[in-house]
């Protein structure tokens, strides 16, 4: 029970001493930064040892060295080579000879850039763009989240982002397309008239068009990653339009995590209330 | 020739080794990728020898030199010493040297629920407070873009809490009943907002990423990009 | 009157009782009469038909893969089956063993473990659910268990059920109780040189690969290529400027993660580019690092920069200093850093988890200019929101690129363009035919959208 | 004018006490509120409320202490529920602190009155097998037979002396199954292997960060019952509460929580309200400023 005790006042010493922080840097907080660093350092190294350096090399290794001495070849025999680059790195500590250890470097700088390339080539590209392959138009009943209400307001927004988008791409201020502006005001009025009816259309027989913003923004959104034109014209525009999609999922992931990253601090101030002061039961 | 021109090759090889291996299933192309990773935490234990030398280092020195703080370094190395000494020689294991490294009832177990895991979780809890405050300076009407991030986090932020449905309900008590549908309707837009736009933005993000990734990897291993090998000669 | 009724209701009441209680003995009677009943009979459920074994396509060997067609017993919806028991010998006639189970209701089944090269036959054994009771104890089945090692397969249940027909097991199989299919077989597995089914991402694959290579070429040849500006590389420059005027320092977050992820390896190579001006501009840099190897990779690193600026003088191995390798250990040292040396320039280069806002938040509040880039798509928002520039997932790994200046460097971001536009036009023809599949009900479109998604879904 | 600007300069340590206080004070106050319990939350609990008792139902913690505040209360509720139901109670962790997180529960349970630590025998009313490393493989292996992966439970008592796990070998000796999750391995794991392999039924318990990912598998049925965040966890609570209250005590943390976490959000809400308002009324007397 007394050493529990003492447990928790030192937690809540060291808590407090973080949070000490956020009024300013001070002895306390420094103490308790102090503390961390040489603590998790050794935790880190420890555990290493253990868990990386005796269980996954030593104990796959030894008995592979002992089972060779008896004229057997085991596939395990390949860890030496794993223990060969770990000591090449150490080179680095006898300076004439510390460019050894580029050698090690590089089988991990190839390693992960060949691991990488085929990773990304597979679960973000091409299961993405895969993805992505879906009809603009559906008719309601195929999307789960939407309900008859909310088709006819998601279809309004959609027409909303449409005109507004194609709008800036006639008119923005980034956008020098050759055209008239008579003409470019006749096309944003037959657009304005083509979503004007499909909103009304919509109202009486309602189709989905989520898909359309969905592509739409992943379209933009390449488009504004292009490095090999300059952002004016069309091209401008469509950038601009993939930066305001940025923008909304950078909004939205933001502010989808308050909520859970208020729940840590809720999690220390309880903490502190109940386990240590216990002035809340 | 052994400093520049060897890593380069040996960058060469691995990749393309590890690249082509993806498409061979026969052995010992199968699981190359997982020996590449065991092959790396290996490495990286034998490299941690040299980070934890330079932290001893860093902090002997400072103490030495009575710098600034320097109390603080003792700190710093006792807390190492003690823990690395826990772990290492697994100091009051209930199995001994042959239990679990963190088996419940050892110092190096005890260090770690009564010290690290509290400044862990207060260091991690310090995101609520800056969480509010870069919210309250970034999310302002300043420009199109901006307005754009503002909307899309409030709505969500709104979207996310008990209140639309309170603020309707009042809305509704009052008579305005217009307002109230409007509010009743802020959990749908949230989650139209996370189905629809912001998974296309995401899209393009996570499809821009792969091309990157795929162009850096290739200049990596077709020796175009070679910064991280260091200097030439000497 | 009263009184007369609460004698009717008393004696009603009284009857109901002695009716339920009769009816509660039937119902004990006829339970011990099923306890006498010592044999439970296990019904014969009809056999899988089309049973085929063959190896396993596209992989590293030691697998055979089973397919059957389901029992017309397990298409009802009564539930006879609960299971497919697999039975598996080295010779057609004799010595089958159960060496797994598959769920009622599949039809397929992988053996793995085997030995290649070995003929291996194959029975599918249609197994019924138990209805009775379990009258077996522990104590019983525990030997059986023992004795037949492959019954630890199957659930006690089962092995009730098989006891329940006969105490030597193992015979109901050989007795033609259950309903037993053809052997299949011999079959051998053999271990595969190329995935066949990876072909459409190779291809894909090589497509990127070879049109980013063609491009460096291109350009090593002395093609001219245009590329557009980027603004927070633009800064970059400005940054360093500013902390050379205020005669402070920079400080350099290259992630926490280590060198096997491709995001440090990206952030070491701006650090690379930048380095080189921090020399020339005689600005010191602060470099904390949480991981070993990154440690001794960004000295190299520096170290050439410097050289390469002709100060080799000025560098020192204490400009990168490994803090520890734990994420809220080293945010804590990095805030203490900001806090007391107060640089004027953050850069934040590489892969980041929580801690990128807690540093960014730091940064902010003692003024520094800021400039961060991460592939992490959750962190974004956060370096967004709290820094003054920020690379965004592609832009970082572009970033050494294009500030090298080299032209084969500058190339290969003209090749990842051509990714971007391949990506583009799939997917505008993809939703072209996925929105004439959905509108029209054509099923001849929808297998050609079918036919473009599958290349897609690796 | 000079409100509006000191406004908006205003030291970011005003910000962090609000937020402080946000979280600080209701946690004193003592409050119950009625929220609407979503249908996901019904369905989790109308899936416990059909199991008989004796039912065995197999829990896995797979989440550590930071995750705590939001996914303790949902595992506290639904254990004094399954407690009190006297269903068998299989624990089991994916996480290595999750077993930890389960004891944590338990004893949390057997606080109440109602809950007499004296009529449950470990091993025969509740098991816990503690954790094992292997992430979704564990899962896989536990298909075929839950004595491979789990020789030994949390104490060390063998796997075939504990007698609830003797009349239990896989998925199909067990009724329900519930998954706390705060990442991976977790509940997206649980419904591809055990659901969709092995036709487990599935209910899940997941951080808010989590819980966008799984909602389509409740859609799909995949997952019967969801609990999310700590409005999930409130939920949950609420729901215990209104069906099965009395006797035990389910309002907790979560409902307790669930305020503290409004009101912080409120707080965030409010200032980035009256930054904005602070922003255009000064943004507004500049541009007079400028024009003159």
């Amino acid at each position: 029970m007394g050493s529990d005790l003492i447990g928790v006042w030192i937690a809540a010493f060291l808590t407090l001493g973080i949070m000490s922080f956020l009024y300013k840097d001070n002895p306390w907080y420094k103490f308790s930064e102090a503390i961390f660093v040489g603590l998790s350092a050794g935790y880190w190294f420890a555990s290493l040892f253990w868990q990386s350096l005796h269980a996954k090399f030593w104990a796959n290794w030894s008995p592979a060295v002992q089972s060779l001495f008896q004229g057997q070849f085991d596939y395990n025999l390949l860890y030496t080579g794993a223990g060969i680059l770990g000591l090449m790195m150490l080179l680095r500590l006898i300076p004439p000879i510390g460019w050894i250890s580029r050698w090690p470097l590089s089988v991990v700088v190839g390693g992960t850039a060949g691991l990488y390339l085929i990773n990304y080539l597979v679960s973000n590209a091409v299961r993405q763009i895969g993805s992505t392959i879906q009809p603009v138009v559906t008719f309601p009943e195929s999307i789960g989240w939407i309900n008859s209400g909310g088709v006819i307001i998601g279809n309004v927004l959609v027409f909303a982002v449409l005109i507004v988008s194609l709008g800036f791409i006639l008119f923005g201020r980034n956008t020098t397309i050759d055209l008239p502006t008579p003409t470019k005001l006749f096309f944003f009025l037959i657009a304005l008239v083509a979503c004007a009816l499909g909103t009304f259309y919509s109202l009486s027989m309602p189709l989905n068009l989520t898909g359309l913003i969905i592509f739409m923004g992943v379209f933009c959104g390449l488009i504004y990653f292009f490095f090999s034109k300059e952002h004016t014209g069309f091209f401008g525009g469509a950038a601009t339009v993939g930066t305001w999609f940025l923008m909304v999922t950078f909004g939205a992931s933001f502010g989808y995590t308050v909520m859970s990253r208020m729940s840590l601090l809720i999690g220390r101030i309880d903490f502190l209330l109940v386990e240590w002061l216990k002035v809340v039961n | 020739m052994w400093r520049r021109t060897v890593p380069i090759m040996i960058t060469f090889i691995v990749g393309t080794v590890l690249v082509v291996a993806e498409f061979i299933p026969h052995k010992p192309f199968g699981n190359l990728g997982e020996d590449f990773s065991l092959y790396f935490d290996i490495i990286a234990v034998f490299a941690f020898i040299l980070g934890g030398g330079n932290l001893c280092r860093v902090h002997f020195s400072k103490v030495y030199r009575k710098k600034t703080d320097w109390q603080f370094s003792i700190v710093t190395l006792l807390g190492f010493f003690v823990m690395l000494a826990a772990g290492l020689f697994k100091i009051g294991n209930p199995e001994g040297i042959q239990g679990d490294v963190t088996a419940a009832g050892s110092l190096f177990a005890d260090l770690y629920d009564s010290m690290f895991t509290p400044l862990q979780g207060t260091m991690y809890a310090l995101l609520a407070f800056f969480v509010a405050s870069a919210s309250y300076r970034a999310f302002r009407a300043k420009n199109i873009d901006a307005s754009i991030l503002l909307i899309a986090a409030f709505v969500i932020l709104l979207g996310r809490t008990p209140a639309p449905s309170l603020i309707a309900d009042f809305f509704a008590g009052a008579g305005i009943t217009f307002m109230a549908t409007a509010f009743n309707f802020v959990p749908t837009l949230t989650d139209w907002i996370m189905d629809v736009p912001n998974l296309a933005g995401q899209r393009a993000i996570l499809i821009g990423i792969a091309l990157g990734v795929i162009s850096m990897a290739l200049r990596l291993i077709l020796g175009v990009e070679r910064t991280y090998l260091g200097s030439d000669s000497k | 009157m009263l009184r007369f009724k609460a004698a009717i209701f008393t004696l009603l009441l009284l009857l109901l009782f002695c009716l339920s209680a009769a009816a509660q003995t039937a119902e004990e009677l006829s339970d011990t009469a099923a306890l006498e009943e010592p044999v439970y009979e296990i019904p014969r459920l009809a056999q899988v038909t089309n049973f085929e074994a063959k190896d396993s396509p596209d992989d590293a060997g030691g697998e055979i893969e089973l397919t059957w067609d389901l029992s017309v017993d397990d298409k009802k919806e009564d539930g006879l089956v609960s299971k497919y028991v697999v039975l598996r010998s080295q010779n057609p006639t004799s010595d089958f063993h159960i060496v797994g189970v598959a769920n009622h209701r599949d039809s397929s089944y992988i053996d793995k473990n085997l030995k290649e090269g070995t003929d291996y036959y194959y029975k599918i054994v249609t197994f019924p659910k138990y209805q009775g009771e379990v009258r077996l104890t522990r104590e019983e089945i525990d030997p059986l268990m023992e004795q037949y090692p492959e019954l630890t397969e199957l659930d006690i249940k089962d092995v009730s059920m098989l006891a329940e027909y006969d105490r030597d097991i193992m015979s109901v199989f050989d007795d033609n109780i259950l309903g037993i299919s053809r052997v299949a077989g011999p079959v051998k597995s053999r271990a595969q040189w190329f995935n066949s089914k990876d072909l459409d991402t190779l291809i894909i694959g090589l497509t990127i690969c070879i049109s980013v290579v063609i491009f460096i070429g291109m350009a090593r040849g002395g093609r001219k290529l245009f590329l557009r500006r980027i603004g927070g590389l633009q800064a970059i420059e400005n940054a360093i400027g500013r902390a050379t005027e205020m005669g402070k320092s920079i400080l350099f977050i290259p992630g926490i993660q280590d060198m096997d992820d491709v995001q440090t390896v990206a952030g070491i190579t701006i650090l690379g580019r930048i380095a080189k001006t921090i020399a020339e501009y005689d600005t010191k840099i602060n470099m904390p690092v949480s991981r070993s190897i990154v440690m001794t990779t960004a000295r190299e690193t520096i170290k050439e920069a410097y050289l390469s600026a002709g100060r080799p003088d000025a560098y020192s191995d204490d400009m990168v200093h490994y803090i520890t390798d734990e994420q809220f250990g080293y945010v804590a040292a990095v805030d203490g850093i900001m806090v007391r040396e107060k640089p004027a320039t953050c850069f934040y280069l590489g892969a980041f988890f929580a801690e990128s806002l807690i540093m960014a938040e730091t940064g902010n509040s003692i003024g520094a200019i800021q400039i961060a880039g991460t592939a992490m798509p959750a962190q974004l928002p956060f370096f967004v929101a709290a820094c003054d520039y920020t690379l965004i997932g592609e832009e970082l790994f572009a970033a050494s690129a294009y500030l090298s200046g080299e032209p084969k460097q500058l190339g290969s971001l003209k090749g990842q363009d051509v990714g971007k536009f391949i990506a583009m036009v799939f997917i505008i023809i993809g939703a072209v035919f996925a929105t004439l599949a959905a509108l029209t009900g054509s099923e001849d479109i929808l297998e050609i959208t079918n036919m473009i998604k599958s290349w897609f879904s690796a | 004018m000079n409100f509006w600007k000191a406004l908006l300069a205003i030291d970011r340590r005003w910000i962090f006490l609000f937020v402080f206080l946000a979280l600080a004070v209701p946690m004193f106050l003592n409050v119950d509120f009625d929220l609407s319990i979503s249908r996901e939350v019904q369905g989790l609990y109308d899936a416990l409320d059909k199991l008989q008792p004796n039912s065995k139902i197999l829990m896995s913690f797979d989440y550590d202490p930071p995750s705590a505040p939001e996914l303790q209360p949902m595992a506290d509720a639904i254990m004094k529920y399954c407690l009190k139901k006297k269903l068998r109670i299989i624990i089991m962790g994916l996480w290595p602190q999750g077993p930890i997180q389960a004891n944590m529960a338990l004893n949390r349970a057997f606080l109440e009155e109602d809950i007499n630590r004296d009529d449950y025998v470990y091993g025969v009313h509740y098991v816990n097998l503690g954790y094992q490393a292997g992430n979704e493989f564990v899962i896989q292996r536990m298909g075929s037979a839950f004595y491979e992966m789990f020789k030994r439970d949390y104490t060390g008592n063998r796997y075939e002396e504990l007698p609830l796990m003797r009349g239990i070998k896989n998925f199909n000796d067990i009724d329900f199954s519930i998954n706390f999750s705060a990442g991976y391995p977790g509940t997206v794991e649980w419904v591809q292997i055990a659901v969709d392999r092995f036709h487990v039924r599935l209910g899940a318990g997941n951080t808010a960060v989590q819980a966008p990912q799984v909602y389509p598998y409740y859609n799909s049925g995949q997952v019967v019952g969801l609990a999310g965040g700590m409005r999930g966890a409130a939920e949950l609570e609420g729901v215990f509460a209104r069906f099965d209250g009395g006797t035990v005590d389910y309002k907790d943390k979560g409902t307790k929580y669930m305020l503290s976490q409004t009101i912080a959000h409120a707080v965030v809400m409010f200032f980035i309200v009256v930054g904005n308002i602070a922003y255009f009324v000064i943004g507004r007397k500049d541009k007079l400023k400028a024009s003159k």
